[in-house]
């Protein structure tokens, strides 16, 4: 009917994409009456932004954030299931980031994995040859060889209190076949012989990284990156566009750990339709329409996302991923893990970064500090 | 001139308001900035205090009694946390004093160009706090920062340092910049009350030999110590509550290093949503701080009956 | 003669106010710097003092980058200037009742003002945007106005009471015998006299809400149009890229237009600012 | 008809009592001055009349209606601050009509008025300046200006001349006096300069303690002061006071022997003394003569003023005594002196500080 | 050996010229007041003294030494301010013992020197409390007590008794008095009231517009002032001025007509004026009796001040006269009298101000 209604849209990340401002537009205009307000929040206060309101009973009609934010949300019941059309084929895992117990809370939007990019110049200039390290021996083996003969640092790390810490952690604990909360009984997994392996390799790669990593964030790695003050960082596939062209760079899945194969961190965002904003029924339509099709191709292909859809599977051709450094990001989908769905999101983050900077820092055992993360984690849950 | 009177004014006199009765004007002037406290904060007040008594997430609430402070007392981190902020407010503060009566003094002295000085001192209290943390946030960066670049050059150090990567070096690495956002006002505040300390008690003591510092010292601290004291107050009061500074720099980290009470507290209440704990943290806030003001008012009483004219 | 500085005492003053002068506009050279740089050489290692290639380019392109980047300085000015008025607007009339007169209550509710300056707006944000949503205000200049206003009373009253205080009373009282009701002497009489005070207190007010606006504007306003330069900037940082060199150059821009009205006011302020600040 | 009657007047700020009891009956035109102490209420009851402050107990008559809980304009008073209290941002003009311009007064008829005042209090040509661009005197009179415009029936006047150096004062006290005369108003005037008291009044009331001593005029009080406390008050330089002890009452007066050992026969009333009691006898430094034989007091120091020579010295080394020797008497500074006195120009005052009457009156001239 | 000489000082505020080339030579332990009207740059040419104030041309030298350019410390002054400048979170006892802190003085000397100083001043029992706790002359004399606990050789004061009210200041005139006499010390004391200067000098100094007008002991100045400025500044009340034409003139004197017709022979220095000029005759209040003939005044206001009446009138309708006649003298306000003048006792001022010498001087007595 010809009712004036506004939907509110609260988009992450601080800029509206052209291919979702070209969906909205379209369905602005096939929806008489209907207004979309779009707002573009940046990152670091977006999600909080969009909860306050929430929490204070005011919720937007719809909004795009992060999927870690999806069990805290609907456990206290401020959204609305998503409804995924079955025409929409979901890449492997990619479901599990907005699913909870089996419902399906949000339509994932973005997709990302992570691969290792390494700037060849400087490995060779330490004297090494450019090939991709397939373990975390090799990897390390090469960070060393940068260090001890280049001014160059071997590895940039994340570690500042900030969620892209423990993102780059689950890279490599994912890659050594650790868990973090097993998925049938929903226990914390993180005090594991795994999780020990891994730190303890993060406490090996913190002596050939970067100066102070508890002070960088992954996307500032991306400047030390292009300054060559770093042989190598993980990063995700928009990265290869932001590095400076005169990089000679390579890209390759994150090396395994002795316990695991290759993996990724699997990581969604979602769009969302809160719960009491009135307008539900529009927004689930609004939010099926972007998150479809054309509409979705147009987005990762223009921004360059790992294809969160099986865009072969549902009949697309001369697909953008294919080639060139594609195959590094997309081979891991399947050996990747989760971005674990916790409803305290904020102390799972805090869990992760102190038992990194711990050992970053060298402010205790890697034996403990696991220990007092899994219980933390187990408190946590 | 015999009839002044008659000739200048003419019939008597008419009051021409009746006067009310001071208390219900007294009330008639505060009414409304009470009433809009009231409403404003008033409110979100009173339900701080009573979320503090539930446990209150985004969902529903449910009264706990004491049980978020019986938690906060029992929490060691909790202790920590609460000695890491008064270290960090003593620190913050005391710096804040010393280099606003540094900078007063010197911005008092009579050289040319000092108008213009006094103006340049302002900045940091003006420019919004988070884009000014923004700059700091460049100077500390090690690679790319002009403090850790110019020490490379120095000498002083090999390679680059990062600044807010270990937990010393953050903590006070985010005083100074505190500092630095405290200091102008601070300064300010005490050069006026230098200005207003009578030039003949400095004439005398030079008179009879005293040299600059010995007349900084027995005279203008003691005749500024009124303003130095309840500065310190207020001072105190912005310290233990400054929250952009540790957030923009740090976020708390690293590993708590930086994490202060008003900090735990905003992680508390409004990243994590936990209405009730994040309550009673400020309801222990404004207790902590209404004591330390307590206390501070008798260090005034004392501070008086040494300095004071009584 | 007492006044007067060897040549050395005048070095060493000097000297003494460039570090201290350093310190405090130290990150703003840094800002300026930055500013200066072009974008893909600001983060060049070891730090340069000087490159070639600085230029004043962000300067010009900032405007293209957040096309309502004048704008959000307007909005922060008019917003800061709005708390100001609208505070003093409350402030005077309360803090001549604490200056001058006695009643009932005084002292609680005195203490009950000064307890809000405890509380941050940070841990009072959800409950605030309730209270705002209730009266209707989100998503306007009143907004992020109105929660300014509340939270710099107490310390305007605070500040502008001593400086009443010191408002001899016989003006007062001479106005009273000569029959002027209370109103008009606090118009015609108490207010002029204060004028000093008021720009003190006024100028702390502004400076407050200017540095107050971000958390405010942020939560409670959604409307670009009226961000204020803060929650403006943030605009500078993209999916992609943060302009870093534009976001400086739009703060330092920002920072101006208080910076001159400083300038205007420096002297009233600096020779007003002991009134406020001891308690007789 | 402007008398201005106090019925039983008491104050107390919280439990300070500063004021007791205090009846005045002051006539029309009158012209009456509170002096005292610092401190002894002058102000508070000056305050009082003026409907700045309320009594705790008591009653105000103004032309026989009582105004104790009216507006100090429906008192019809006006009063000028010990500190004129100005206006300092607004012009001389503005200052004067200010209680004009409370009362809503048409613009013709304020300039009238306004201009009047100027061209009697010779401000004519300041209206436009700012009271700090006046002198002290020229202040004094916007003051008075302003209290003039509206017609007050009563005048009160708080030490506005303690602000003033000396010349300045003296002028203002003339023209005080002159402008008295010309408004034929009732003023009351506070001071804590007896000169002032003792020139411009026609009635005193000398207040200690929140008490009224005496009440009467400049000539009573320094002829007859009532009490020991008037009479060491009211002249100047002040009176000495010597311990006497009595040796002999009779109709005629009292003997007294001084401290010293000069013995003396005074004519006052010995009604209330008796031999061997302890008295101290006034003797003011102007009633004093050089001489061969009476006081003998070493001089200590000596301030020669040109028309009169001012020495200070003690009797019998320890009792303070002033006497005030017309010309450049011919004493020297360290050397003694004998002082001779006429009997009757002697006070005497008991144990309590009670006067005993003198008989022998001067006669009073004004 | 502490005798103070200025060699023709000058000083200059911007363009400002306030002091012209100022010579003085003052003896050791004299007491030297300046007095002057306000703004005449008394307190600057102390300032000066003291080292406060750089001179723009000039030399200071204090016993025989060249100081101009010495720390105040160096000079051996020291100096009370107007203000007392006391230092107001000190206690008496610190406020006093400040200079000798400064030196660094051994704990038991100073002491002992802080006790002498309390004990001369009567301060033994003030020294635990702070100076807002004592009365004004109280603050006096601990802002005296700091200037003489180091042994100056020179004290200055600058109109230290300024802020006390009549009666105090009375007394503190006669303390400081005898404090110089104690310290035998060389002091230059600064006031704008001449009868501090008439009862407290050796020599007067008197400054009128940054020039030194006269320079002589106060009888010097009150019998013989060499210009009409010092004339009418000395005494008190002032000198009154009344136009007079010259009729003629001769050996003994001159013979003038006063305004209003009286005609007088004046035993004065002819030479420098001619018959037909205009003159001033300059008679002081204190030297007219009341006469059948001589002046013929019309009283306006009567000040009886019991001692003495003062009066105010003005003679032949214009010419303002004060007359102060002894006792309660039988005059009254608004009616006319007639006063007797000794021809000796008048001055005669020339157009320009300066005096014709009187012949006939009388004995100074001090
Ligand atoms: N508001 C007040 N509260 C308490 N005591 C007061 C108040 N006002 C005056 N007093 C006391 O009342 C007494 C009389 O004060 P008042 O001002 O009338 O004295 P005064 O005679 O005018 O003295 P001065 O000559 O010094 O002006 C004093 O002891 C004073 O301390
Ligand atoms: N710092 C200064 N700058 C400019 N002019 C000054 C300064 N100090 C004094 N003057 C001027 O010098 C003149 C003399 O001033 P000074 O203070 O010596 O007067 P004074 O004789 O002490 O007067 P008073 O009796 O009022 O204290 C005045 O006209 C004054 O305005
Ligand atoms: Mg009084
Ligand atoms: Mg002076």
């Amino acid at each position: 009917d010809g009712h004036a209604q506004e939907l509110h849209f609260i988009m992450c990340g601080g800029e509206v994409r052209a291919a979702d401002q070209a969906v909205v537009d379209q369905f602005e205009a096939d929806n008489d009456g209907v207004t979309v307000n779009l707002e573009a929040v940046p990152w670091g206060t977006c999600q909080d932004k969009s909860l306050t309101l929430a929490a204070a009973g005011d919720p937007p009609s719809i909004a795009y954030m992060g999927s870690r934010t999806l069990r805290q949300l609907a456990n206290n019941d401020l959204i609305v299931p998503a409804n995924i059309q079955d025409d929409v084929i979901y890449q492997d895992g990619v479901l599990n980031t907005v699913t909870i117990e089996g419902t399906q809370w949000g339509y994932p939007h973005a997709f990302s994995t992570k691969a290792l990019y390494i700037n060849c110049d400087i490995v060779e200039a330490s004297g090494q040859e450019c090939v991709a390290p397939t373990t975390w021996d090799e990897m390390y083996a090469m960070a060393e060889g940068v260090v001890a003969n280049t001014d160059s640092a071997g590895v940039g790390l994340a570690g500042k209190d900030f969620d892209n810490t423990m993102h780059q952690f689950l890279n490599y604990l994912y890659s050594n076949g650790g868990v973090v909360i097993d998925p049938a009984t929903g226990e914390s997994q993180l005090d594991s012989a795994q999780t020990r392996e891994t730190l303890e390799f993060y406490g090996k790669l913190a002596t050939v990284s970067q100066e102070g990593p508890t002070a960088w964030e992954r996307d500032q790695l991306k400047d030390l990156f292009n300054d060559g003050q770093i042989a190598m960082y993980v990063q995700g596939p928009w990265g290869y566009g932001q590095h400076n062209e005169d990089i000679n760079q390579l890209v390759a899945p994150v090396p395994a750990g002795p316990s695991g194969v290759s993996g990724t961190i699997l990581i969604t965002d979602s769009i969302v339709v809160f719960k009491g904003s009135g307008h539900e029924e529009l927004a689930q339509e609004l939010a099926q329409r972007i998150t479809s099709g054309d509409s979705q191709y147009d987005l990762d292909s223009s921004w360059g996302l790992t294809p969160i859809l099986d865009y072969a599977a549902m009949g697309k051709t001369d697909l953008y991923y294919e080639d060139g450094i594609w195959p590094n990001f997309t081979a891991t989908i399947s050996t990747g893990g989760p971005e674990p769905l916790l409803e305290d999101f904020k102390s799972l983050q805090s869990v992760f970064t102190n038992m990194i900077q711990g050992i970053i820092l060298e402010d205790d055992t890697v034996d403990n500090l696991v220990t007092i993360a899994g219980e933390e984690l187990a408190d946590a849950l | 001139m015999a009839d002044v009177t008659q000739q200048i004014g003419q019939g008597t006199f008419k009051p021409k308001a009746k006067t009310l009765p001071e208390a219900v004007f007294a009330w008639l002037l505060i009414g409304p900035a009470m009433l809009f406290i009231a409403i404003i904060v008033a409110w979100p007040l009173a339900e701080t205090i009573r979320l503090s008594f539930m446990e209150a997430g985004l969902g529903g609430e449910e009264y706990v009694g004491l049980a978020n402070y019986q938690d906060l007392v029992e929490s060691r981190k909790f202790h920590q946390t609460i000695v890491r902020t008064f270290y960090w407010m003593f620190l913050s503060v005391g710096l804040k004093l010393v280099l606003g009566l540094i900078g007063a003094t010197l911005l008092n002295a009579a050289v040319p160009g000092r108008a213009l000085f006094r103006v340049l001192v302002m900045p940091p209290w003006i420019i919004p706090m988070a884009i000014g943390m923004i700059g700091w946030l460049w100077l500390y960066n090690g690679y790319f920062g002009v403090l850790s670049g110019s020490m490379m050059s120095l000498g002083i150090t090999d390679g680059p340092f990062e600044f807010l990567a270990y937990k010393r070096s953050a903590f006070y690495s985010a005083v100074v910049a505190d500092v630095w956002v405290g200091t102008p006002m601070v300064t300010l505040f005490f050069l006026a009350a230098m200005q207003g300390v009578s030039r003949d008690l400095y004439e005398a003591a030079w008179v009879d030999g005293a040299g600059r510092w010995y007349r900084f010292r027995r005279i203008t601290i003691p005749q500024i110590m009124p303003v130095i004291v309840s500065m310190s107050l207020l001072s105190a009061i912005f310290t233990f509550n400054s929250f952009e500074v540790i957030w923009i720099l740090t976020e708390g980290g690293p590993r708590s290093a930086t994490t202060t009470l008003i900090i735990d507290t905003y992680k508390t209440a409004i990243s994590n949503f936990k209405f009730g704990e994040g309550s009673a943290r400020a309801v222990i806030i404004v207790i902590l701080l209404g004591v330390f003001a307590l206390l501070y008012l008798n260090v005034l009483k004392f501070v008086n009956r040494k300095y004071g004219t009584k | 003669m007492m006044d007067k500085y060897t040549k050395l005492q005048t070095v060493g003053i000097y000297a003494a106010l460039l570090v201290f002068l350093t310190f405090i506009l130290l990150p703003f050279f840094e800002m300026f710097m930055a500013s200066l740089r072009p974008l893909e050489h600001l983060f060049r290692s070891p730090y340069q003092f000087w490159s070639d290639d600085f230029s004043f380019q962000a300067y010009s392109d900032m405007w293209d980058t957040v096309p309502l980047l004048g704008r959000y300085i307007f909005n922060s000015v008019f917003i800061a200037t709005s708390v100001t008025l609208i505070t003093m607007v409350f402030v005077v009339p309360a803090a001549y009742a604490y200056a001058r007169l006695d009643f009932p209550f005084k002292n609680a509710s005195l203490a009950i003002f000064l307890g809000v300056n405890m509380f941050t707006g940070a841990v009072l944000l959800i409950p605030l945007y309730r209270v705002l949503r209730s009266l209707g205000l989100l998503n306007t200049y009143w907004a992020m106005i109105v929660p300014g206003v509340a939270f710099l009373i107490p310390t305007g009253i605070w500040l502008l009471r001593s400086y009443l205080e010191k408002i001899p009373k016989e003006l007062e009282e001479a106005a009273f015998v000569d029959g002027a009701s209370r109103m008009y002497t606090l118009r015609r009489v108490v207010l002029p006299l204060a004028t000093p005070g008021l720009i003190v207190v006024g100028t702390a007010v502004f400076i407050g809400a200017y540095a107050q606006q971000f958390l405010f504007a942020i939560t409670f306003n959604q409307q670009r149009e009226l961000q204020p330069l803060p929650a403006g900037l943030f605009e500078f940082i993209g999916y992609q890229d943060v302009t870093w060199n534009q976001m400086m150059a739009a703060a330092l821009v920002g920072v101006l237009p208080v910076m001159v009205i400083f300038l205007f006011l420096q002297k009233y302020l600096v020779a007003g600012l002991t009134a406020g600040a001891v308690k007789e | 008809m402007a008398t201005l009657d106090l019925n039983s007047i008491s104050k107390s700020f919280g439990t300070a009592k500063v004021l007791h009891d205090i009846s005045l009956a002051i006539n029309d035109k009158e012209f009456v001055v509170f002096v005292g102490p610092s401190g002894c209420g002058k102000s508070t009851l000056l305050r009082i009349i003026a409907g700045l402050e309320e009594a705790t107990s008591g009653q105000i008559i103004i032309g026989g209606e009582d105004v104790s809980a009216a507006h100090p304009v429906e008192r019809g008073i006006s009063m000028v601050f010990q500190s004129y209290a100005l206006y300092p941002h607004l012009s001389v003009y503005e200052n004067i009509a200010f209680p004009l311009r409370v009362q809503k007064l048409e613009k013709a008829d304020m300039d009238a008025r306004v201009h009047r005042a100027a061209e009697v209090l010779q401000l004519t040509d300041k209206l436009q300046l700012k009271p700090g661009q006046l002198s002290g005197g020229q202040r004094q009179r916007v003051a008075i200006g302003r209290s003039i415009v509206r017609n007050p029936k009563v005048f009160l006047f708080d030490e506005p001349l303690s602000n003033l150096d000396a010349a300045l004062r003296g002028d203002m006290r003339v023209e005080l006096s002159q402008l008295h005369k010309s408004l034929d108003a009732t003023m009351v005037y506070v001071t804590h300069d007896q000169i002032e008291a003792m020139t411009m009044a026609d009635r005193i009331v000398v207040l200690n303690g929140g008490r009224v001593e005496q009440f009467g005029t400049p000539m009573e009080l320094y002829h007859h002061p009532k009490t020991k406390f008037v009479a060491s008050f009211i002249g100047q330089p002040n009176m000495n006071l010597i311990p006497a002890t009595v040796l002999a009452t009779d109709a005629s007066g009292i003997k007294v022997e001084l401290i010293g050992g000069h013995q003396m026969a005074l004519p006052v009333e010995a009604a209330t003394v008796n031999k061997g009691d302890k008295v101290e006898v006034g003797i003011r430094p102007e009633h004093v003569a050089l001489g061969d034989n009476g006081l003998e007091i070493s001089v200590n120091v000596l301030e020669r003023l040109g028309g009169v020579s001012i020495t200070y010295g003690t009797i019998a080394g320890a009792t303070r005594f002033c006497a005030s020797l017309p010309g450049d008497a011919a004493i020297k500074e360290g050397e003694p002196m004998m002082l001779s006195v006429a009997p009757q120009d002697c006070h005497v005052f008991d144990a309590s500080g009670d006067v005993l009457r003198r008989k022998s009156a001067p006669a009073l001239v004004a």
